[in-house]
């Protein structure tokens, strides 16, 4: 599974790389990523997830193939 | 599961002759450019808000700015809060465009125009857009300070 | 007894480089010259406003409008306008401009533009100005319809 | 005095023109513009005197020389 992270979410993790270990959903996702980064818990909780141009949520049953995108907290303008 | 349809976007493209991209720019925008699409002979309020960069931010000199995105969503959420917006308040032109790289003091980061027969229809939509645009849509401002720091923002503060 | 002193008008000009007299102009509106006079290195949100000659009014097709002024008062008044909004809502910029004489469909007949550190001040502000240029100050717009007949306003329709 | 109106105004006077009759106030001013047309009582309750580009009411005193202007209500923009 490719993971790519934007904006703060780089100080934590890097901005493309690939996932080994099996995450079914975005919870499991987020559990994976904890064991990445214990720090960046709270910032997670913040944050959305996609595939392509659609966020997803927890029911969404992730493939081995997606490329998850890890969306944080919007900062335009 | 709420994943959405594949793309291309299937939302309305709200000014056809600046194409679906156009939303997001990696070069300086081009507000003269763009309100000459803005006009419409039914439209008597043409609104047009330019969102730029500012000197200070919360008490420290800014020395440059960059902004991210996530460009298909970005584009995608864009193009529908404005087809939205053009319904809702019966616009004649809904314009929008975030840039996106490094900018400088004074540089437009984002415009939005909006056109109606009448004023308040025309500021309403104006502020309704850039409002869902700064807290939706996934572009990422990162401020860099005269003292050689980063700050990714994660509120609005304009 | 309420007449105010003689003219020059002791206001605060509000762009200085851009003379007195500019708010009301006998010639076409330069959109783009008066926004690059809105640009301020502290001032974070930029609104335009634009007032322009619809091709309908309650039904009835326009050919085209006609304004006249009584100018000493108008400019007078127009700069106080400014000045008072600069004032109440920290305005980095106070620009506003109201064509005279003749208009086709589609050109503007007013232009109003705030700066401002924060967005919210410099629409409110847009806001603010053109509501009190429209009901107070002494410019008066004469509709002439496709069919031959004219209609002096007396009441905003914008 | 001298009179100038606007606007929806020369639908009942002429544009500019001498009033030889005495006004000492607006009030005195409006009944000699009824006496010359009688048609413009509702327009002229609507309307606000200047002399110069300052408004005037019925409290300042018309002097033989001013120039006042009559001012209908605005429509701009």
């Amino acid at each position: 599974m490719r993971i790519h992270v934007y904006a703060t979410l780089k100080d934590y993790f890097s901005p493309e790389f690939e996932l080994e270990a099996v995450a079914r959903n975005t919870d499991e996702l987020k559990q994976r990523l904890l064991d990445i980064n214990g720090q960046a818990g709270q910032l997670l909780d913040s944050c959305r997830f996609a595939v392509e141009d659609g966020f997803i949520d927890n029911q969404y049953k992730l493939k081995e193939n997606d490329t998850v995108i890890i969306i944080p907290p919007s900062s335009g303008g | 599961m709420i994943r959405s349809s594949l793309s291309p976007p299937q939302v309305e493209v709200s000014q056809p002759s600046l194409g679906v991209d156009y939303v997001i720019s990696a070069g300086p925008l081009d507000l003269v450019g763009l309100l000459s699409h803005a006009h419409h002979p039914a439209a008597g309020a043409v609104v047009l808000f330019s969102g730029e960069v500012r000197d200070h931010n919360k008490g420290r000199e800014v020395a440059y700015l960059e902004y991210e995105t996530y460009r298909p969503l970005a584009v995608k959420m864009i193009h529908e809060i404005l087809a939205e917006a053009r319904e809702k308040w019966g616009l004649r032109t809904a314009i929008a465009q975030h840039r996106i790289g490094r900018l400088s003091i004074g540089e437009s980061a984002v415009v939005v125009i909006t056109a109606a027969a009448h004023r308040r229809e025309a500021y309403e939509a104006n502020q309704h857009i850039i409002h869902r645009i700064k807290h939706e849509v996934p572009i990422w401002k990162c401020e860099y300070f005269s003292d050689g720091t980063h700050q990714w923002g994660n509120n609005c503060n304009c």
